[in-house]
């Protein structure tokens, strides 16, 4: 059976096959699945013919119609309370929902142009309004800053000024100056690397402590396994890294 | 404060702010309760509906806003410009009617009632003002939960969600009898 | 068309327009004359006129605009103006001691005491009305010199700068002192 489609775009699958429906007049509780299924492949042909883009999720309903007309080939399934499963129930139950939002969409289109005939106006706010200016409640923004505390926090400035105190510095934690050589690290993981014929990922972090070595580490460790000096492997996820060197004197 | 003064507050302030007011902020604004603002509110309602008045009132979830009336429109596009309106495609408003009514709703989940990719749809959605994120959804990868906002409900005519079309069963029933008809009237021909 | 008619479109032409609209505007969109939109005016005019309306409406030459009425700027200003509460934070509270101790003095000098910029506690507390600025100093850059106003003085119940609690060596010793006391505490546990 020939179909005279003229090449429509639609929104996506569902789209597609309810306009087929809707074209073949069928009642949507008892689609005749492969007359459905060939006009629907039809269409996907057309579309490539026409060099349309023909999105996976095309392809995927295809899939799922072809699917569904096996199922229908075979004897039927029986669900758990005994009673026959129709292979299609899946996808008019799909369909069905996708058609209640589309009409709700018209529905909600007929409300828009409703309401597009009621207008709104700009902010309109008076000149004094705009150029008032909200007086300050001083008590209530002082707060409970007295004079006293004024000078107290004056002498603490003072203070810190006298200990020569960075007063942001200051409030750091240590920081430890980090002097890590790259160049000089891969070199002795490389050299461990030769060493050792196997050995545990973890097990050559032991002697690294900061995180910027750990993570020079285990770049050094993806270069070499990209180069090929040596192999990984991982049984369990966030396991520990067992590695074989090939290159173990 | 009588009823008048009060409903003349309100009057004042939506007409000067154009844009929706809160109950709320109406009645902090004039130092009352909003069960004290809603009773202004209903005043002005009463106020416009005669036919003296080109104004009304509409009400979104809690806020209030002025706007002229629907009779009004013809008189309306002959003096000023139609404010400019995003235009909707097919795709946008099927897109937009699922968030509407399964709100809070994820991307996915919008994508598995089209049947397509809705990524774009929702985007240009946002853009336009009608949706907005809601909050993330408490589950594997964290996704975002998108829903209306004030001006959807601004630009559909509809009061709040409670007020949106209907939706259910009776829908799909009528498509049932829609689709039967259609096969009677095929085996009539 | 009836008077309630004619003003009820005026009326929602006005409120859209947000503008003055010129009478013969109106007469043209309403199809009618001029001298009948005048009537339509005088109606709007003694509606507005009642206790019931925010509302009011001006002439202009031969244009007619809305306004709000006066008598409703205190609301106005309480929800266009929602006032952001001043606070005196430790870091304001910093900078106004130490304008208040070494006035005159510029930002940069404020800057070098608290080793952070300064600017922005320096303009709160010049838009807060405690501080204020004095001059320029004879340097390069000419920078500006800061000092308190009398609101300050009067915050604070101080009758002039020479009341402010005095500083200097003595309390300097003190604070030695202390510091050596809470050492020694510490040694003593």
């Amino acid at each position: 059976m020939s179909l005279e489609i003229k090449l429509q775009v639609f929104e996506g699958p569902l789209d597609l096959l309810m306009h087929l429906i809707d074209k073949n007049q069928i009642d949507i509780y008892d689609i005749p699945i492969v007359t459905i299924t060939e006009q629907y492949m039809e269409y996907i042909n057309a579309m490539q013919k026409e060099d349309m883009e023909v999105t996976s999720e095309f392809l995927v309903m295809a899939a799922t119609l072809i699917d569904i007309k096996c199922k229908m080939l075979l004897p039927k399934e029986v669900n758990e309370d005994g009673e026959e499963e129709d292979p299609r129930a899946e996808l008019v139950e799909k369909l069905l929902e996708y058609k209640m939002y589309k009409y709700m969409a018209y529905e909600l289109k007929d409300r828009q142009m409703d309401a597009d005939m009621q207008w709104f106006r700009e902010k309109n706010i008076p000149k004094e309004v705009k150029d008032y200016e909200v007086p300050i409640d001083f008590s209530e923004m002082l707060g409970d800053a007295t004079l006293t505390k004024l000078n107290e926090i004056f002498q603490e400035l003072l203070k810190r000024q006298e200990d020569k105190v960075d007063p942001i510095r200051s409030k750091f934690g240590n920081i430890e100056k980090e002097e890590i050589d790259m160049d000089a690290k891969t070199l002795y993981i490389k050299a461990y690397i030769r060493e050792h014929s196997k050995f545990s990922f973890r097990q050559l972090l032991e002697k690294q402590h900061s995180k910027t070595e750990i993570i020079v580490t285990f770049l050094v460790i993806l270069e070499e396994m990209k180069l090929g000096d040596i192999e990984i492997e991982q049984e369990t996820t966030f396991g520990d890294i067992i590695i074989t060197s090939r290159k173990a004197s | 404060m009588t009823r008048e003064e009060g409903a003349s507050i309100v009057e004042a302030i939506l007409f000067t702010m154009g844009d929706s007011v809160e109950i709320s902020a109406l009645a902090k604004a004039m130092e009352t309760e909003s069960k004290e603002v809603k009773k202004y509110i209903e005043y002005l309602k009463e106020k416009y509906s005669k036919e003296d008045s080109g104004i009304g009132l509409i009400e979104l979830e809690s806020a209030v806003q002025l706007c002229t009336k629907k009779e009004m429109y013809e008189y309306l596009v002959k003096i000023a410009k139609a404010p400019k309106k995003a235009v909707l495609t097919d795709s946008l408003m099927e897109t937009l009617s699922i968030i509407a009514y399964k709100q809070p709703i994820t991307r996915l989940e919008v994508e598995k009632i089209r049947g397509v990719n809705s990524d774009h749809a929702v985007n240009r959605l946002v853009e336009f003002g009608l949706v907005q994120e809601l909050g993330r959804l408490d589950a594997p990868g964290r996704p975002l939960l998108f829903g209306t906002t004030e001006e959807f409900l601004r630009s559909f005519g509809v009061r709040s969600l409670e007020d949106l079309p209907a939706i259910g069963t009776v829908q799909v029933e009528e498509f049932k009898a829609q689709a039967e008809q259609e096969i009677n009237v095929k085996l009539d021909i």
